[in-house]
């Protein structure tokens, strides 16, 4: 009978059928241990869709075309998807357009698979001890070494998307933060002085001695943990220097201009654009910094709240190992905080969206125009001396667009700022059609792009909750 | 508030039944909605008392038995002071209405969670709060469109009973 | 039908030491039968100050410049100062240079008196019956002959700020709405097919049959009424035809653009813009229409909620009535519903403001060059047909970034949406530039204003709570 079922699973500790160890990458492992989590884990296979997210790989530059203008002269004007579930991460990245058509480093494998034990492994072969003191050390000097290997190589070391063991210690199975890139960035987050409300224990660090760096893995709590366990690969980046060196861009802060500010200052450029000249950036999921901008960031609530809420199994609560959109699972994902009808939480999650969807689209059109302006004058004549602050304006307005493109959430995670890096785009692209259309450039006003496949239905209100 | 925030509403209809309706639905709702079995083993018959422990019997409600435990209300009402009508049918009536469903939902696990809080036992809710603190709002019932009425205190008061939800 | 409200005899122990009747205008009438609210009432005296918002009637022309030019050739050009409390509506209308050095209409008092006797009087007199019966017709034919009258003449029939009878019937003290001009715009609002989730009422209404108009009265929930009081006056209008006939323009729905839609259906123009000869629309104070689009409207959070929250005096309960900036009252306004401390609330009202300021900072520099690029154009001697493109801009753009302007809550009462408008403000100011400079106009690009007073602080990261 039920009930009396239920009392006995209430009192059900783990059974420990596997003894895990840092060697124990293969999640089928510890699932033997913990087959709840197991079983969400590998649902992550499951194809589904939702008005603005969702996990079918359709090709954006397929449904919306202006990507191909944009992007000219890079990768991803050849290949761009809509990103799915865990389970396809190293197989995404090894058979995208992007990897396949163009040389890639071993740094990319830094977030799409179980690197950790390549890593150490590496680490001891370049020379570092083997032994357990010097774990962390190996495992960074691996992180260098592997980052400067050509991806056909680096690729081979590894198996498995991310599995049990990058998020979780084998013995406590307590929540830790394993890649290099995220441990040296958000210490540079720690030493900046962007005031950072929801990580109390950054706070804390900054008022202590700072004589050790900040460790997220011994400082911060528990409910931060579930968020940088996501923080570790939802985030910008880019390859420093010639090893490739896997780079958070946090040393001033973790809003889009701030960002900014610090690729200006080191220089950096993604690539020239193939059309304007104008050196450029490009943003990619930048899903911790938009939701560290939100609301929710401010009232304490995670990543894991909503991407992997408590399930009940029978009498015990379980953290739903099946990672995707919340608006497949609004009962879990929001209901414990929000008393309101299915129906209710979906229209709010849809108008935030398409309100920002609408102005994505206005934005798109006017990054396309001045790119447009900026190549006809070029082509009619005019100097780089004289194309320098349009190409200047390029850059900064394709930047925040791209932000909020590239974020996954369509301004969920933080809607008005969202709202405000497209309004600010559009100011910086239109400024820039100004500066072109000065020197030659056309005059071209282009009207907000139509979505093409229904990926981008068309924004509109949200329709009254039934 | 807008319309339908809240979960469903379930049939209350035998509330208009009288006597003999309750009397029926207390048959129904102990031999078809749920074996003996399932009653007396969730401790079921435990609904008629007051005690906020007969209510843990459920682990379901651990959740707002810990909030509860933690707020002011602590010392001065129980689940059943706030969550039961106080007139004497009412009260039977909406024991033998939880009952049947709580065990319901219990046995079969086909109930909605997070478990949300009714339009009707909302109402008993605040009927509730009016019960002990009609001195204090007693300027708060208002002469409305619909009558005269009392402020929805659970509007802004909803983390009362076992703290805020966010 | 609302939830939860349980009807109970009247147990409001009231000492009813005067008789009220729609005749006693004077509110220290009405205070000797409630001491509370009339103590509240009066106090809307006090003049205090926040950071974006109070009640300090600084000269907005001084402390941000730009907004002389906006406004060139209309009266706002020569006054406009921040509001303050109600106590002071009578006074600073008759006193506004607006008023002084401008002819304005009767229907101005609509919003800054206790009318009701006034307009009833005027309607009696007008040939209505001066019976029971007909209380409502005489009104409304009053409000038509009032709105007519210069102001000099109709200001002498009025002697008081809004005063209780212009909220509260005064036999059972039920809040009412006794506003014609609201009367006429929320009916015209439930025939239109915008889905409005907040007002449950009007959706039922428009599932009946629609043989009565839409009735606030009478149909509206008490949390509606809540709201709906203020909606009376807080929101855009426009004065229709000769018989200067005040409107609310809500035919086509309360957004921006539904707005505009329907101004630009009915030929309307506030005024002819000086410098730049576009056609020109004024926003005044739509706080009920930006409200209507935010979380807290659709989360049913109604402006009272905040902005009149309950204060315990003794052993009593009462709505405050000493309405104000919720800031200054955060504990009643806010901490019942959101459990965070003074200074993290501040700081959450703070952070979507700044994000609003500075980017009204961008739109008003943005407006402004469009202003001088078309005058220049103009100058230099572009025709109207050429200048069309660009002035048809300026009207879009000014009246998006006016909504959010003259808005008082500096974007808190929908955050995203005041976000998008100013965006799209931005958009079409510098397209506008764009047609401009094509016709010969000045292609000067303005940095973002810096404010000149303290009423625009520099828009900053709101600090980490303590
Ligand atoms: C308050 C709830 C909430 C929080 C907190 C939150 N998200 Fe989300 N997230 C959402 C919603 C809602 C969407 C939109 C899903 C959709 O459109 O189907 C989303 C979308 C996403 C997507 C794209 C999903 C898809 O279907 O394509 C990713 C990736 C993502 N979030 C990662 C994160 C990360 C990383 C964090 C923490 C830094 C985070 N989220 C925090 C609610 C949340
Ligand atoms: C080791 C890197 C890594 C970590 C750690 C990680 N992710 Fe991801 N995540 C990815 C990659 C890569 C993808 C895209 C996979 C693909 O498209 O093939 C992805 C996809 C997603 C998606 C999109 C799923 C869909 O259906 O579209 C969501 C949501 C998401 N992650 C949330 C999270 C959350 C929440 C956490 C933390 C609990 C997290 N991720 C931790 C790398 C990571
Ligand atoms: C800092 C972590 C990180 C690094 C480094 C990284 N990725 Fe990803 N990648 C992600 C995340 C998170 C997603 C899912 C979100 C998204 O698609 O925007 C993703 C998605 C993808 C996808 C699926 C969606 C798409 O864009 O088509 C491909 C393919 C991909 N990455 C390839 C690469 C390649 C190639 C590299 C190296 C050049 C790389 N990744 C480096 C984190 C990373
Ligand atoms: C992308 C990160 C990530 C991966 C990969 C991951 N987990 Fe988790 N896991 C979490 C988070 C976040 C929690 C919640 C921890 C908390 O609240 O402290 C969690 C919690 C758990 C818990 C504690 C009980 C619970 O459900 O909350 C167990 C056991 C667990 N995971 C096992 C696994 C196993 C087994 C795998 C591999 C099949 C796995 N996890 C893979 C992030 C991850
Ligand atoms: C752990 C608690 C928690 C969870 C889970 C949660 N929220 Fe929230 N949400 C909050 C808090 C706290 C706020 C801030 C306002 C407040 O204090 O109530 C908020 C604010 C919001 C807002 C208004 C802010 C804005 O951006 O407009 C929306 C909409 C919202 N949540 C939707 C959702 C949705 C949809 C989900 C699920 C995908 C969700 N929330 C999950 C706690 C939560
Ligand atoms: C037999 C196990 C069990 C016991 C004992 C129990 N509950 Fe419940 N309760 C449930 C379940 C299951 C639900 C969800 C029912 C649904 O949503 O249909 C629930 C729902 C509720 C609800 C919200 C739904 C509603 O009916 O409005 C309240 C309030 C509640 N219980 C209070 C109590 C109180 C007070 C007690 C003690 C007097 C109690 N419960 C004892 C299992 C139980
Ligand atoms: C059985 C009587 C009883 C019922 C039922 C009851 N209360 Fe109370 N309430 C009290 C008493 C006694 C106190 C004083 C407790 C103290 O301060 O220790 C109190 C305190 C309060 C307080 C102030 C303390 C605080 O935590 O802020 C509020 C607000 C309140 N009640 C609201 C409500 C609401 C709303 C309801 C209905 C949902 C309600 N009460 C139901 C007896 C009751
Ligand atoms: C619109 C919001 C709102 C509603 C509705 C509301 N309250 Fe309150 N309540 C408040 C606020 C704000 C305070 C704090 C007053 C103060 O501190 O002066 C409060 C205080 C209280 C207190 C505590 C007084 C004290 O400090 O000891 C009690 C008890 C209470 N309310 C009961 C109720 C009851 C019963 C109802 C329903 C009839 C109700 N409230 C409806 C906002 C509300
Ligand atoms: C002071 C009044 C009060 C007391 C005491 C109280 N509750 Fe509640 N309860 C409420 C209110 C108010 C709600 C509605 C909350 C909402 O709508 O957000 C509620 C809702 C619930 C729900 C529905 C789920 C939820 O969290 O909304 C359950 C289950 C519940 N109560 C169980 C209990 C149990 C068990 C106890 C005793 C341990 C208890 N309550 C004590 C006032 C109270
Ligand atoms: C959720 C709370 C909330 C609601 C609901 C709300 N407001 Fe506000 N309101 C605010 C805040 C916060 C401010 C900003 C005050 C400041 O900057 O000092 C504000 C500002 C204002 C101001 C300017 C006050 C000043 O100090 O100059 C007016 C006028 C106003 N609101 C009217 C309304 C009207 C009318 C409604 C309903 C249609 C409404 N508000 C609904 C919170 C609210
Ligand atoms: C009869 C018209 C009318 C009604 C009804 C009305 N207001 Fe006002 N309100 C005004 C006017 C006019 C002013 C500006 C007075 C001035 O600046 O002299 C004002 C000013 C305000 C201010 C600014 C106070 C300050 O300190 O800056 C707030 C806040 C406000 N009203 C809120 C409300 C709320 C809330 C309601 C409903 C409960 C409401 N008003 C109902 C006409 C009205
Ligand atoms: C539909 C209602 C309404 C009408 C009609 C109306 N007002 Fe107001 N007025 C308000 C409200 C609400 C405020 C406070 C909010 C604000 O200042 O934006 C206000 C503020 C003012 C202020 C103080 C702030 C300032 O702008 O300097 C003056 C002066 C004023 N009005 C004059 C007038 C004049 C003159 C007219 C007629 C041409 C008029 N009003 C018509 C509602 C109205
Ligand atoms: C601008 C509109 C407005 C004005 C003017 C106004 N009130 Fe109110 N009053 C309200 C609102 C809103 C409520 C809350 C009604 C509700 O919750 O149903 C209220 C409530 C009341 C109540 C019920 C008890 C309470 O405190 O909630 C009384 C009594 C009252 N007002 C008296 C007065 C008196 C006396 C005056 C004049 C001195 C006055 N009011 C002026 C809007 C107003
Ligand atoms: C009667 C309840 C109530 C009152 C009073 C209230 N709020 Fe809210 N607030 C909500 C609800 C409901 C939401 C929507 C998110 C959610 O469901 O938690 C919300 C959302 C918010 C948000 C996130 C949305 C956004 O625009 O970013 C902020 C910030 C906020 N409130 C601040 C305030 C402040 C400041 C006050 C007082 C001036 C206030 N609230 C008064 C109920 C309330
Ligand atoms: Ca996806
Ligand atoms: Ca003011």
């Amino acid at each position: 009978q039920n009930i009396n079922q239920r009392k006995t699973e209430a009192q059900r500790v783990v059974f420990e059928i596997v003894k895990l160890t840092e060697d124990t990458v293969d999640p089928g492992e510890w699932g033997k241990n913990f087959p709840r989590q197991y079983d969400g884990y590998t649902r992550t296979v499951d194809v589904e869709r939702t008005r603005y997210g969702g996990s079918e790989n359709i090709q954006h530059l397929d449904t919306r075309p202006v990507w191909r203008t944009i992007f000219n002269g890079y990768a991803f004007s050849i290949d761009y998807r809509e990103e799915r579930g865990h389970a396809y991460m190293l197989a995404d990245q090894r058979e995208t357009e992007r990897v396949l058509r163009r040389a890639q480093p071993g740094a990319c494998l830094h977030c799409h698979a179980s690197v950790l034990k390549a890593y150490r492994d590496k680490g001891v072969e370049a020379g570092i001890a083997p032994d357990e003191a010097h774990r962390g050390d190996a495992i960074m000097k691996g992180f260098e070494v592997v980052c400067a290997m050509p991806y056909g190589e680096a690729t081979k070391l590894v198996e498995h998307p991310v599995a049990c063991i990058d998020c979780h210690a084998p013995d406590t199975l307590q929540l830790r933060v394993t890649r290099p890139g995220f441990i040296n960035g958000i210490r540079a987050l720690a030493r900046s002085d962007y005031p950072i409300p929801h990580f109390a224990s950054i706070e804390r660090w900054r008022k202590g001695s700072r004589a050790e760096p900040y460790d997220p893995n011994t400082m911060a709590s528990r409910q931060e943990m579930r968020s940088m366990a996501c923080a570790q690969c939802h985030v910008e980046y880019h390859f420093a220097g010639e090893g490739k060196l896997l780079t958070y861009p946090w040393h001033k802060g973790l809003k889009a201009e701030q960002i900014e500010a610090y690729y200006d200052e080191v220089g950096w450029n993604d690539w020239v654009h193939a059309d304007s000249g104008a050196p450029v950036l490009k943003a990619q999921h930048p899903e911790f910094e938009l939701w560290s901008q939100g609301i929710h960031a401010r009232a304490g609530v995670s990543c894991a709240d909503c991407h992997m809420p408590y399930k009940r199994e029978g009498a015990i609560k379980v953290s739903d190992h099946h990672i995707r959109s919340p608006v497949l699972n609004i009962a879990r994902a929001c209901q414990t905080c929000h008393p309101a009808s299915d129906s209710e939480l979906i229209a709010r999650v849809e108008t935030i969206q398409s309100r920002t969807r609408g102005l994505m689209d206005r934005a798109e059109s006017a990054v396309l125009d001045l790119i447009r302006s900026i190549q006809s004058a070029r082509a009619a004549g005019a100097s780089d001396e004289q194309l320098k602050a349009a190409r200047a304006l390029q850059r900064k307005a394709q930047w925040r667009l791209d932000f909020i493109s590239a974020e996954n959430s369509m301004g969920f995670h933080a809607d008005q700022e969202a709202a405000r890096l497209l309004g600010e785009s559009m100011d910086y692209a239109r400024q820039g059609q100004v500066e072109a259309v000065k020197v030659g450039g056309s005059a071209t006003i282009t009207p907000p792009t139509v979505p093409q496949g229904a990926a981008g239905k068309p924004p509109g209100q949200a329709p009254p909750p039934k | 508030m807008p319309d339908a925030p809240r979960g469903p509403s379930p049939a209350r209809s035998f509330l208009g039944l009288g006597l003999a309706g309750l009397v029926l639905s207390t048959v129904l709702g102990v031999f078809l909605g749920l074996s003996l079995y399932t009653f007396n083993h969730a401790e079921g018959l435990s609904y008629m008392s007051d005690d906020p422990r007969a209510c843990v019997n459920c682990h379901i409600m651990r959740e707002q038995y810990d909030g509860w435990q933690k707020t002011a209300h602590h010392a001065a009402a129980t689940c059943n002071d706030c969550h039961v009508p106080h007139d004497l049918i009412g009260k039977y009536i909406a024991k033998v209405d939880h009952g049947y469903r709580h065990s319901k939902g219990f046995t079969f696990q086909d109930f909605h969670e997070p478990i949300q809080i009714t339009r009707g036992d909302l109402q008993i809710v605040n009927n509730n709060c009016l019960r002990c603190h009609s001195g204090l709002v007693s300027e708060l019932n208002v002469h409305t469109p619909q009558g005269v009425q009392s402020a929805n205190c659970v509007h802004c008061h909803a983390g009362i009973g076992h703290g805020p939800k966010r």
